[in-house]
């Protein structure tokens, strides 16, 4: 179950999804976070933002569509606030950032590395449209990920996984950007553009309109995603996208994850990487798998 | 404290047209929960939703809590043909609940799927003698479960006027309480649909009443970790805000409000 | 529940999707088929194809994956064969032409005109490898999307339509390109590019591992896809992806389209489409809506 | 002819371990129907995936038809819950049917999930009075619901002993039959999981027997709309093919192909 990402061991290969687990402590009175193999946290930003107006979510068919809007309290009250209760958990922490410009995800990671954090690594969500760039995201565009990954490695010896977007042509040309900048691995997918729209109002279910798909209904794209980028890059891969059963962790691992995230599911079953931690474990036992590595990218394709 | 409880079934009945009441042996929610309250709902275990259904409570003691609720979609008509014995995987108890009831004159207002909450204070202040009245609005007498005692300040209103008094909750407040006729300690505790809640809160303004009301929003979680159920406040924008200033989290912040505090009430 | 593509009215703005309805005459012990709004024929190319190995379909949550392969008669077959029996159909009908290189497309388009077909217009399925350019698919490029399709509007005067892949970046551009090539409509999505692995077997459940997603998992995806390309273009669109209800119908007619296909659920309920006609029309007359115009794009945004 | 025809559940009963059997009035689909095709079934009327789930028919006559199932997955567990008078979605009869039974001594082997369509076949031998031998494979007693009856060529064979003969069909097979030693009109019909399919396929090349296979292939449609449900013939490959050439479409061609046109039972 063990696995390891660079020089980092986690004592499972399940980590929380960003944006759906708040700062970890949210669950504490009916999961023992620390079972986890690792806590992904909010997106923190450059300046303290309050999110979309609402509504804000919506379920769809086997999933649920977001515009969250990034709501948190910006990097400054969050080294004040949320490090230090972070620094108090036993398992890994991995610090998610966003931001709408280069400088403002540059600000943010100087001033986590100048905190005495005890958080193992930062996730970069670049699928936030990016004002100088006339509202493009980082995370369609291959030079500028490159670039903010260039810039994002000189700032860290810590892990540093890039987040990728599925909403793009190629994704594995955006992961091969990630790569040659310096990332130490890539994180795949972040939600997939949708909207849904009540009838009866004739308004769109979320304020924003359009949101980001995510739950078991993403599964099949999330997989693609995943093996798409494992055939393009030599990094490992975090995956995520609709995640809700042993079952589920095995086929990223087998499309070529190293290690997933919940997300979605979570807010069912705020236990479920632990109960899943505990399935997959027999899982192992009962298929004699000895590591997790045994099963990372060893889909086998059909011979025609 | 919040527990995740497989609740068991002990009793599922039509108590009105389409509007059921369940009632669970759920020993760490009951002995645990406040009126105004909820459970979060997995209405099977093979939901094949990824959101649960939140449910005020609408008593709770003795091992046991209770909701009330419309079968309206999917995930309630499931709920509606629980059988005896079940077990349901509940999560509660969740959000704020009804306070200050204690040092004023409550008038309690339901409607709709918004009885549960007010039900539940209601049997609360009988229990502490606490003088009040109760309003309660349907849209046929086909919908109330409860009679319409005057005698009791317990009052019943119907759009049909097939039962009680003719009209909305507020076309009772209005009758029994003018405009301008309250004691100085009367607080409004409502909970119904948006357009009867926003009803209410003209109400209050316009009689200066301080009123609590219980919104219901779309939620994922139930517990502050998907930020998906938000209520704008009138909570200062510029400068630096938090995150749950201007929209607070009804789950969390909420699900009761000040009529003051929200913007609106959808 | 009439509505117009330029100067061709079809009784109700409910179609078949290509390849899921055969050439109309597979279901007729179930369905009335002329009470469709019109057939859209399963992709004709230049060649026969066998399509795929099996496996070809596997279920997937509120979905399946399909990497039928195109498996069809090839165009001369299909004008002897097909096309017979498409005239003796009292409702619409659409030809769908896919193809590798822009000559397969012009040459069946070509042999398709040559033909007295009683066939009202063609919609083109340019998600299809291209292999000259090494593979890429016509309806990732502005360009290639643009040229074939003033190539294909020289070649008829019938409804030329151009359907649109979900598996790229900006499907505002290619819808850009396709009205400036000349095309009379846009129709969206064809299917979200998914895999899935069977943990048992190590196989893909595709024997060519990657797939089409359809179904309802698929909605918001689609409906995001419809609403973006209703902003960018003046052409009507055609909205496809998950249509399972009469809501379904009028969500996709709000997001702007002007007509819809179903797919994947005429496999559940061959007869879907002429009951969700029925349902529509009870819709209408309910909500006191006189026209199908009268709700398309007519979403309302939220005010803040 | 297929019919789409809501059959009404009259009877639902386990008749061997997790195994069910459900008869239903189907009129329409009872009287067009011949041993060997299918129906293809909706497990309820809210069912959230998008395909149907393909059942072989167990029986057809008197308005009836019957189904022989085994509790594998959501679908299937939905269906063992049916109650007694619920109205169930079918399509159906879909797909060819055995032939040339009449002329040939038939040896019918089934197992697993593939005992209906046998049964069915034996039925009707028993019927028009045709000799046949009967063989049914199972892991272990539990999973039988005959009798094994050498006597009247019916043999059982469970992987562990506990009922019949130990072994597997084809060891049962080749036991009465040894390799060489059949009449020149025996014919094998057989359904069963792929790799049993295999060896009874080995078994029949061995003695020069025709031998007709009932396959299962993941269907969506089952009416020939969707091309999913391949199964991948000797056909030759160059020159022109039509489509329906190389991969046969197992609803349509199928479920029924002679084992020697075909590559592989899975
Ligand atoms: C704190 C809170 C307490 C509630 N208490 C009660 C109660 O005591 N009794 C009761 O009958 N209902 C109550 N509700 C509303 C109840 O949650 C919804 O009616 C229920 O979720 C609908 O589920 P469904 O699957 O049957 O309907 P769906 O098919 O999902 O939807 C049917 C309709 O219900 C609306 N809806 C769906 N989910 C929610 C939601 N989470 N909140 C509000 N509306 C929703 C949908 O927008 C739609 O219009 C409460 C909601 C909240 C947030
Ligand atoms: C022509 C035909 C006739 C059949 N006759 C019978 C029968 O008489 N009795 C019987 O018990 N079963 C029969 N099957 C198999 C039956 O369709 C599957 O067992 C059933 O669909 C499983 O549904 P589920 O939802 O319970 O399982 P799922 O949860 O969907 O899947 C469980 C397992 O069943 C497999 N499966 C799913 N769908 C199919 C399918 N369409 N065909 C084959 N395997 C599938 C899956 O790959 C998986 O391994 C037949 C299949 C075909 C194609
Ligand atoms: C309500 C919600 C909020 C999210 N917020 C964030 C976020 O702040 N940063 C981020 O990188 N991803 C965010 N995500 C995306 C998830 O981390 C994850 O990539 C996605 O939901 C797919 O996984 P799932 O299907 O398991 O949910 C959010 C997802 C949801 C549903
Ligand atoms: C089995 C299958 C075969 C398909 N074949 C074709 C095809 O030949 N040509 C085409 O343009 N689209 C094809 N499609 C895509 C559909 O026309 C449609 O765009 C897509 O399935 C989304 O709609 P749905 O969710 O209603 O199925 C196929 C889809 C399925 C499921
Ligand atoms: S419902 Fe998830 S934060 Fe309130
Ligand atoms: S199952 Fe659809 S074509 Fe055979």
């Amino acid at each position: 179950m063990r696995v390891k990402l660079k020089d980092i061991e986690f004592s499972s290969p399940i980590l929380t999804a960003s944006g759906t687990y708040g700062y970890g402590h949210e669950v504490r009175d009916m999961a023992d976070v620390n079972q986890w193999g690792g806590i992904i946290t909010k997106s923190v930003t450059r300046h303290p933002r309050e999110g979309n107006p609402p509504p804000r979510i919506a379920e769809t068919r086997s999933g649920m569509i977001n515009s969250i809007g990034l709501a948190n309290l910006g990097v400054e009250k969050y080294c004040n606030e949320i490090i230090p209760s972070l620094n108090e958990l036993q398992t890994k922490v991995i610090i998610n950032i966003a931001g709408s410009a280069m400088k403002d995800y540059l600000e943010t990671m100087e001033m986590l590395e100048s905190k005495n954090g005890k958080h193992v690594g930062y996730e970069i969500n670049i699928s936030c449209p990016n004002v100088k760039e006339g509202g493009i995201e980082f995370g369609v565009n291959c030079e500028m990920t490159e670039q903010l990954t260039i810039e994002m490695r000189k700032r860290t010896d810590k892990l540093l996984i890039m987040k990728l977007s599925p909403n793009v042509t190629r994704i594995e040309d955006i992961a091969q950007a990630a790569e040659s900048g310096g990332a130490d691995a890539v994180s795949a997918i972040n939600t997939v553009v949708g909207m849904a729209i009540d009838v009866k109002t004739r308004r769109p279910k979320l304020n924003t309109a359009f949101g980001g798909l995510s739950g078991p209904a993403i599964k099949p794209i999330a997989i693609a995603n995943v093996h798409k980028v494992f055939k393009a890059v030599n990094i490992p891969i975090i995956g995520i996208g609709g995640i809700a059963t042993a079952k589920d962790v095995v086929e990223f691992l087998l499309a070529g994850a190293t290690m997933v995230q919940i997300g979605t599911m979570n807010y069912q079953n705020p236990n479920l990487g632990i109960q899943l931690k505990g399935e997959l474990s027999e899982y192992y036992s009962q298929n004699e798998i000895e590591k997790t590595e045994d099963l990372i990218g060893k889909v086998e394709y059909h011979s025609n | 404290m919040i527990y995740r409880e497989m609740g068991k079934v002990i009793s599922n009945e039509e108590i009105a047209e389409g509007i059921y009441k369940t009632v669970f042996i759920s020993p760490n929610i009951s002995s645990s929960s406040m009126p105004g309250q909820f459970v979060n709902i997995l209405p099977s275990l093979d939901w094949r939703n990824v959101m649960r259904r939140p449910m005020s409570i609408a008593s709770q003691g003795n091992d046991e809590i209770s909701i009330i609720y419309k079968s309206v979609g999917e995930g309630t008509r499931i709920m509606a043909n629980w059988a005896i014995g079940e077990k349901v995987d509940l999560i509660g108890p969740l959000g704020n609940y009804w306070e200050g009831y204690k040092s004023s004159f409550p008038i309690i207002v339901g409607g709709g799927v918004g009885i549960a909450p007010i039900l539940n204070l209601h049997d609360v202040l009988l229990e502490k003698k606490i003088d009040h009245c109760l309003i309660m609005g349907a849209r046929h007498s086909g919908e109330h479960f409860f009679p319409h005692e005057p005698q009791n300040k317990v009052f019943l209103s119907t759009d049909d006027g097939s039962l009680g008094i003719k009209g909305n909750v507020v076309d009772i407040l209005k009758s029994i309480y003018p405009i301008g006729k309250h004691s100085q300690n009367t607080k409004i505790f409502s909970c119904g649909p948006p357009m009867m809640m926003d009803e209410v809160r003209n109400y209050s303004n316009e009689n200066k009443l301080d009123c609590d009301l219980a919104l219901e929003t779309i939620m994922a979680c139930g517990f502050g970790i998907c930020q998906g159920c938000t209520v704008e406040r009138k909570a200062e924008t510029n400068g630096v805000h938090s995150y749950r200033n201007r929209f607070a989290l009804a789950c969390l912040d909420g699900p009761i409000f000040n009529a003051e505090e929200i913007i609106s009430c959808v």
